[in-house]
């Protein structure tokens, strides 16, 4: 527990139940210093349940949220070395942005030249200099969402928490803003964790991620692991797009598509059905040695990449989406095809 | 702020009373050693209900209409007065000794002092209405003065006054004759036909006295019940075509009489203050605030010719056509009937 | 020193009254709850009690004695009941509310309706001359109407300067259209603002929906405007009618005498006489008339709807 | 037939300024007593308009000379403040239980605080009577006056404040937690400056229905007199000129105070119960 | 004006002024009978203002709009054969989607039972067989969707306007949407014309696009050639990422990024400064004959392709974006790579 790895933030069996609904499941993970931790899930997984329990608005069911290591049970959130940049961003909309950054300051007593020049400074690293006397609702969405990570930084908290802070940008400004934040997330020292169920803005942003399902945890860890490596069926399509075919194994060959099928070189533990996800832009178009054939019976151009729906020549495999990055335009629509899936590509689930 | 402090404190005399009182109030200060608070309050019934309502506590002296006297008594809320303090009492008119001595006087106590006194008839505008034998019938009968009324009609808004008008008319004078008028079922209910049908000729019914005079003026109407004060003011400010008229039925005369609480602390000061509203000095200049005659004639003395001829002097002879206002027998009654009579 | 500490329990007192639900409920429900179980709810079941008493000479209730006499009384008369005085007054205060209601949702819609959806510079002028009227005094407003009507009041004696007519219209005189028209004056904001509220909640989209669907104009105001504005006519209408059915000023001014509502009827009995018992039984007419209007309105609307004004 | 044979946009038109005519009229009809009875009170003749006999200014010198007139003012300004501030705390609270808990006949609750507002005064008035006198065995008076007002004044400041809190975005209560308050200063630094607008909102309201009301008083009063008693029997005993000055002033009083709380606030979104966050 | 290029819908030099706004600055573009037509722009360049025009709610200022072949000017909306998918949905909260779906149906006077015969027949092609007595808000944010689009549909309108409908879904159910607005598309008469900020959702969806900003039409055409041929470089930067750099032309040929740079083999008619448009999956990293050196300053893994931001080794070039595909990971952070920009990807505008 010292170093780069050290633990800041750290989830054992959380459980949180309201009434009769389990929004969070017993999830455990851990957020170390310094990191860019994501976590990301479909809506109504228990995301913010979880985010508002580590920042203390509510207490877990069953379960310990430790905090530098130490039970945080009892502290409340004002006590806590954690802040949020809300969802909606919940900038006080009577104070100016000079106030709604110093207001951490304030509270935790720092004197009021102190406060500005503090403040000053990280409006000037999220490029907002000279706003100082504004009110929120003289400004853009972008730069309100700018004023609140300010508000939430000035604190240098150990951990940042983001609550979806994106999801009501439009898509020029999610990008742009998106940059900052990796950039800013370096330029400063505290743990960022984001939460998201937009699974390519977590992927884009963050050190290590884990994947919430149902109020379960499905997954921990860097992006390309959990893309390339998934967990289980649920990770493989909720991260990036995927094809989720059945297959069986037999002495240690999965093979998809039945009969008219082919053998998808990954060896598997498990004998019987599984199932297999592969990745549209693992499957590549071929002259010889095709894995299957099939027609394009659909095809949405994409500007930098181009995607195929393909019907495969046989019974056992339904439609398939192939994606052909730039220029190729290897096969046109209406048109027959010969595909190969890429060795190691293929990753096979239990069922 | 606000309610006054209640009758108690040291020489404070509260009065309950209407608004021309007011204007007595250095007089009565300088002549006694008082201070003199006046409320003004705008009908004998309003006095009555707050005295009943607990205000009796509050006010030393209040001065309704002769006929709520009776039913301060009722209800026990007055005390006697003690004709030694009230030494102008004995100077009033014969008449209204009378009065007093039928209404006021129970268990061989009096217990109120009457202060000024006025009647009412009707009046008319004598640029558009012809002379006329005078009769309450002027205010039933569309055609009677000789020229059609119809819509030009205005009664007051007043069960009592506006119904014993009806009954006048319908000749049931007798029954105003006793301690308190007794009509009966039957007479009741043919006041309240004659009533129903005379709404239709009515322009409406009419609060009281300003509203009178402002109305009459703006032309709204040509005839209507009336008190003799409202046209007495309106001949003081110039405007000389109204005429009072006297109906042959007989004039029914109102009188105001002052009480004084039985809670009042201060009971001998309180009838020494009503002593003063009927000394000639001050009852002349009662008389001139409210267009109406005192109850005592040696007012005269302090007034102009002119004055006395409007309502200075009044000849004994016609005190004694007049019905004074007395409490009614059946009051429930006479108010269904005005009820149904209102909404007919 | 001390006064930190007795500071500091003082912020902790008020901390902890918010510690439990039932201290939370306590502070804030608390006060109002007794205020209005003392201020309202004691006095109506008083008057409702008072109803079946009787009152005697001295003005004194008569206690232990049950009876239905005064609602008896309500409706004695030589006659049958319905041409009773209450009776009459009743049905007159029905029909003089309903025809006010309806007027007032017909003047107030199309004015709610471009109020919400025109908006600029124009708009917070129109907004504030309408609301003007709804802050100026009640009883101003029915004076100014006591000016305006009347054999030679404003409107006549216009008329007649005008030579328009040659006499005063008796229309134009004291009576049930100057009663209406003093009504619809007084509540006419009650129901503007209802509507408003209502309209501009509404998402004008649906509109150009119903529009672009192959409806006329009329087509959209009925199939769409019109239910979606349900709750604000419902409550605009309550909060115009019930009023209405209770008013004295106003057919105090402008009836002239010769239009007898219920609540001149009660104000009578209960100034000339005290008659609390009767009041109170007459004035049940008009509690249980709200109760059923209001029962009525929660079949088409929440609480949460009348919350317009 | 004849509708049909009108162009389309003919037809939009003409529906368009219907639409607007009649909203004029309606503008007309509110406005044109107020403003008769403004000439009026500078007219010699105070009743009538025609004829017409010249403009005064003696209608406002004997209305501001008039003491007990004046006095009556006071008493009303007295009543409807201290009636305002007590509904306006009481209502304050009541709208936190209602918009932040649950509690059991919640709906009940909320109709029965509505009640006082929808009541027609005569019988809150009569109601407050008799219960003044028989029961708590209170005179009526001052006091009387300002209990009735201040229970009528309830629902006016109740609902202004429960709409706001209903659409009041918590999270930035727990923004404030968050950064480091605790819940006092949270209520004082972010809820209640938020809030305060329609506070204001629901104590002008409250104060004006308390101002204006002359039936519930009527009642109630005793025998002082308020603002609208004295203007009740100005107008039954005929003072034309002096009510005609009075109200022309009350107008504009309230005219000036209005369009100050107007730039200052959303009022109209009050009224109309659904005010934007600003 | 017959067979497959009859133009349904024909903007003639349309105008539209609010005041001083002049929110459509003369338009001119046709959509033809049966294609799916896409009005792309950012924020406020007019849009939704010409979507209205078409469908009756704005007047043009100037200009006229045919529709069918003659001036609509005098047609209201409910008398047009157009029909819109709104935004919002916009569908009738009060009535259940039987009744929204069969409005149009009821105001040109069908029939009940043929009315509920037809609505139940165009839910079913939106997949929503047994929803005619739901009402709207007890549906799903996809469900209520495909009832706006049965309720525009079921009127088999000549055209079918939409005026961004996918925005307010979530990816996954936008993803989805789209590919069945597609295929609905296929098995109905009419045109779509279809208005988005969202250039993806246009490039995936659109027979012809036109791109609007600021009022204007700066390039009508199929969405490849829009993407590989944009006519200014504001297409380029909306329709797709692209690295948009500065470069002076010589004697026909295009050098950009100064004396470092190197020579894009683009043939540009004009002499002097031009702004050159590459596009990040147009640069391959390569071992030899490259045209630029560079260090890698960011990676952002997408899952299916990763970009990378390049910091070219000399002055003349800013940062560049680069796009791989897949697994290839040929560089990482903080190393120096070698690109090529390949043949035919620059395109060049003159300033
Ligand atoms: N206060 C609450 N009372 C009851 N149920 C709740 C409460 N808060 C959340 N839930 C339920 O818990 C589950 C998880 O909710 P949570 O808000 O954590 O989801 P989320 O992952 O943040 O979703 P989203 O992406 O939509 O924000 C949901 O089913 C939700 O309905
Ligand atoms: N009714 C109106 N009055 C004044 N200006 C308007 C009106 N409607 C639109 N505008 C202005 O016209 C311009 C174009 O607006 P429009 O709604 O057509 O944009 P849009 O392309 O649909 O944008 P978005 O993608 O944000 O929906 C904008 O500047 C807008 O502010
Ligand atoms: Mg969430
Ligand atoms: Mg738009």
């Amino acid at each position: 527990m010292s170093g780069s790895a050290e633990a800041l933030v750290e989830l054992d069996g959380v459980r949180k139940e309201y009434g009769d609904v389990t929004a969070v499941d017993g999830i455990d993970f851990t957020i170390r210093r310094g990191e860019f931790f994501s976590l990301v899930g479909p809506s109504g997984c228990g995301k913010t349940t979880t985010l508002r329990m580590i920042s203390g608005f509510e207490r877990p069911t069953a379960g310990t949220v430790q905090l530098n290591g130490a039970d945080a049970a009892d502290v409340p959130p004002n006590e806590r070395d954690t802040n949020l940049v809300f969802q909606h961003l919940s900038l006080f909309p009577h104070m100016t942005v000079g106030e709604n950054v110093e207001y951490g300051l304030k509270k935790s007593g720092v004197d009021a030249d102190a406060r500005t020049e503090k403040s000053k400074e990280y409006l000037s690293l999220v490029d907002l200099d000279g706003y100082y006397e504004r009110k929120p609702n003289e400004l853009s969405g972008g730069q309100q969402q700018r004023v609140a990570l300010a508000r939430a930084l000035v604190n240098e908290p150990n951990v940042l928490l983001f609550d979806e802070p994106l999801s009501s940008l439009d898509r020029k400004l999610r990008k742009q803003m998106q940059v900052e934040l990796r950039q800013i997330h370096e330029q400063v020292d505290g743990s960022f964790f984001y939460v998201t169920h937009d699974q390519e803005v977590a992927m884009t942003l963050s050190d290590r991620m884990a994947v919430l399902n149902e109020g379960r945890v499905e997954q921990v860890g860097p992006p390309e692991e959990i893309y390339r490596e998934p967990a289980s069926p649920f990770v493989a399509d909720f991260i990036g797009d995927t094809n989720l075919v059945n297959g069986t194994v037999n002495d240690g060959t999965v093979r998809v598509g039945g009969d008219d099928g082919f053998a998808v070189d990954d060896g598997a533990d498990a004998d019987g059905d599984v199932t297999v996800s592969i990745r549209p832009e693992d499957i590549d178009v071929v002259e010889t040695d095709w894995d299957f054939a099939g027609e394009v019976v659909d095809r949405y151009f994409q500007g930098d990449q181009t995607q195929y729906v393909v019907e495969p020549a046989g019974e056992g495999l339904g439609e398939l989406t192939v994606v052909m990055q730039g220029r190729q335009t290897p096969v046109e629509q209406g048109e027959t095809g010969h595909f190969r899936v890429q060795s190691d590509a293929a990753v096979v689930f239990d069922e | 702020i606000g309610g006054g402090g209640g009758g108690g404190g040291g020489n404070t005399i509260n009065i309950l009373t209407w608004e021309e009182y007011a204007g007595l109030k250095d007089e009565i200060e300088s002549n006694l050693d008082v201070t003199v608070e006046f409320t003004k309050s705008t009908s004998s019934s309003k006095m009555f209900s707050s005295w009943q309502a607990g205000k009796d506590s509050q006010y030393d002296i209040a001065v309704p209409n002769n006929n709520y006297v009776p039913k301060m008594m009722e209800a026990d809320l007055v005390a006697p007065v003690p004709e030694d303090t009230v030494g102008n009492y004995d100077a009033l008119y014969d008449q209204f000794h009378q009065f007093a001595d039928q209404q006021f006087t129970s268990g061989g106590d009096l217990y109120g002092v009457p202060v000024r006194f006025g009647w009412y008839g009707y009046s008319y505008n004598s640029e558009n209405v012809p002379d006329h034998e005078e009769s309450y019938a002027a205010l039933f009968e569309p055609e009677y003065t000789g020229t059609d009324l119809s819509g030009s009609l205005i009664m007051y808004d007043n069960h009592f006054k506006a119904m014993s008008a009806a009954a006048l008319y319908l000749g049931y004078g007798d029954a105003f004759s006793g301690d308190k008028v007794t009509l009966s079922q039957s007479q009741i209910d043919d006041v309240k036909q004659t009533m129903v049908e005379q709404k239709d000729i009515l322009q409406g019914y009419i609060a009281a006295d300003p509203s009178y005079i402002k109305s009459f003026k703006q032309g709204n109407f040509e005839l209507g019940q009336s008190g003799r004060n409202e046209i007495v003011e309106m001949w003081t400010n110039g405007t000389d075509w109204p005429k009072m008229a006297t109906p042959k039925e007989g004039s029914l005369a109102w009188f105001e009489s002052a009480v004084v609480s039985k809670k009042s602390e201060n009971k001998d000061l309180a009838w020494q203050v009503v002593n003063q509203f009927i000394a000639p000095k001050l009852g002349a200049k009662l008389a001139q605030a409210g267009y109406s005659p005192s109850c005592n004639p040696n007012t005269q003395e302090h007034l102009t010719s002119e004055q006395n001829d409007m309502y200075g002097a009044i000849k004994p002879s016609r005190l004694e056509d007049m019905i004074p206002f007395k409490s009614v027998e059946n009051e429930d009654a006479w108010l269904s009937a005005w009820e149904e009579i209102k909404s007919a | 020193m001390s006064s930190e500490t007795s500071s500091r329990s003082l912020r902790q007192q008020l901390l902890g009254a918010f510690e439990t639900r039932r201290s939370r409920l306590s502070v804030t429900l608390g006060p109002s709850v007794v205020w209005l179980v003392l201020l309202l709810l004691a006095p109506i079941m008083f008057m409702v009690t008072v109803s079946f008493l009787q009152v005697n000479d001295a003005y004194q209730i008569i206690w232990g004695s049950p009876t239905l006499s005064n609602y008896g009384a309500l409706f004695a008369g030589d006659g049958p009941f319905w041409e009773t005085a209450f009776f009459q007054s009743l049905i007159l205060s029905y029909k003089l509310a309903a025809v006010t209601t309806v007027l007032c949702l017909v003047g107030a819609f199309p004015l709610a309706y471009l109020l919400a959806t025109r908006g600029g510079r124009t708009f917070k002028v129109v907004i504030f001359l309408v609301l003007l009227p709804f802050f100026t005094m009640y009883l101003v407003r029915a004076y100014s109407w006591y000016l305006m009507f009347g054999p030679h009041g404003v409107i006549n004696s216009t008329l007649l300067k005008l030579g328009v007519v040659s006499s005063p219209v008796a229309l134009f005189g004291y009576g049930q259209l100057a009663i209406v028209v003093g009504l619809v004056h007084a509540y006419f904001p009650y129901m503007l603002l209802s509507l408003y509220a209502s309209l501009d909640g509404i998402d004008f989209s649906l509109v150009e929906a119903a529009r672009d669907l192959g409806g006329s104009r009329i087509d959209a105001l009925k199939d769409v405007v019109v239910p979606l504005t349900l709750p604000g006519i419902i409550s605009g209408g309550l909060f115009v009618f019930v009023p209405s059915l209770g008013a004295f000023i106003t057919p105090k001014f402008l009836g002239q005498g010769k239009v007898q509502m219920i609540g001149q009827l009660i104000e009578l009995r209960i100034t000339s006489q005290y008659a609390i018992d009767y009041g109170s039984a007459a004035s049940m007419f008009i509690v249980i008339s709200i109760v059923v209007a209001f029962l009525l309105a929660f079949r088409y609307v929440s609480v949460e709807d009348l919350g317009g004004i | 037939m004849s509708t049909a044979a009108l162009s389309p946009s003919t037809r939009e038109r003409a529906l368009k300024y219907g639409l607007y005519g009649t909203a004029a009229l309606t503008m007309v009809f509110l406005w044109t007593p107020l403003l008769v009875m403004g000439v009026l009170s500078f007219a010699e003749n105070a009743s009538t308009i025609f004829p017409f006999q010249g403009f005064t200014l003696a209608n406002y010198t004997a209305t501001l000379a008039d003491d007990g007139l004046l006095r009556s003012v006071s008493v009303s300004v007295q009543i409807a403040t201290i009636s305002a501030v007590i509904a306006t705390v009481l209502g304050v609270l009541a709208a936190f239980g209602l918009a932040r808990f649950d509690f059991p006949f919640k709906e009940g609750y909320r109709t029965f605080a509505i009640l006082p507002m929808v009541i027609p005064g005569i019988v809150l008035g009569i109601a407050l009577l008799i219960f003044f006198r028989t029961v708590v065995g209170l005179g009526t008076s001052y006091l009387t006056v300002i209990l009735t007002h201040s229970v009528y004044g309830l629902p006016f400041v109740l609902l202004p404040v429960t709409a706001r809190l209903y659409s009041f975005d918590r999270s930035l209560e727990e923004a404030a937690r968050d950064l480091g308050s605790d819940r006092l200063e949270t209520f004082r630094e972010v809820t209640l400056p938020i809030i305060a607008p329609s506070v204001a909102a629901g104590f002008l309201f409250a104060w004006i229905r308390s101002f204006e009301d002359f039936i519930r008083v009527y009642f109630v009063k005793g025998s002082f007199d308020v603002l609208t008693t004295a203007m009740f029997s100005m107008i039954k005993y005929g003072s034309a000129p002096k009510m005609n000055a009075i109200s022309t002033l009350i107008v504009f009083a309230i005219a000036v105070v209005l369009a100050v709380a107007m730039n200052a606030g959303n009022v109209s979104g009050y009224v109309a119960g659904n005010e934007d966050d600003e």
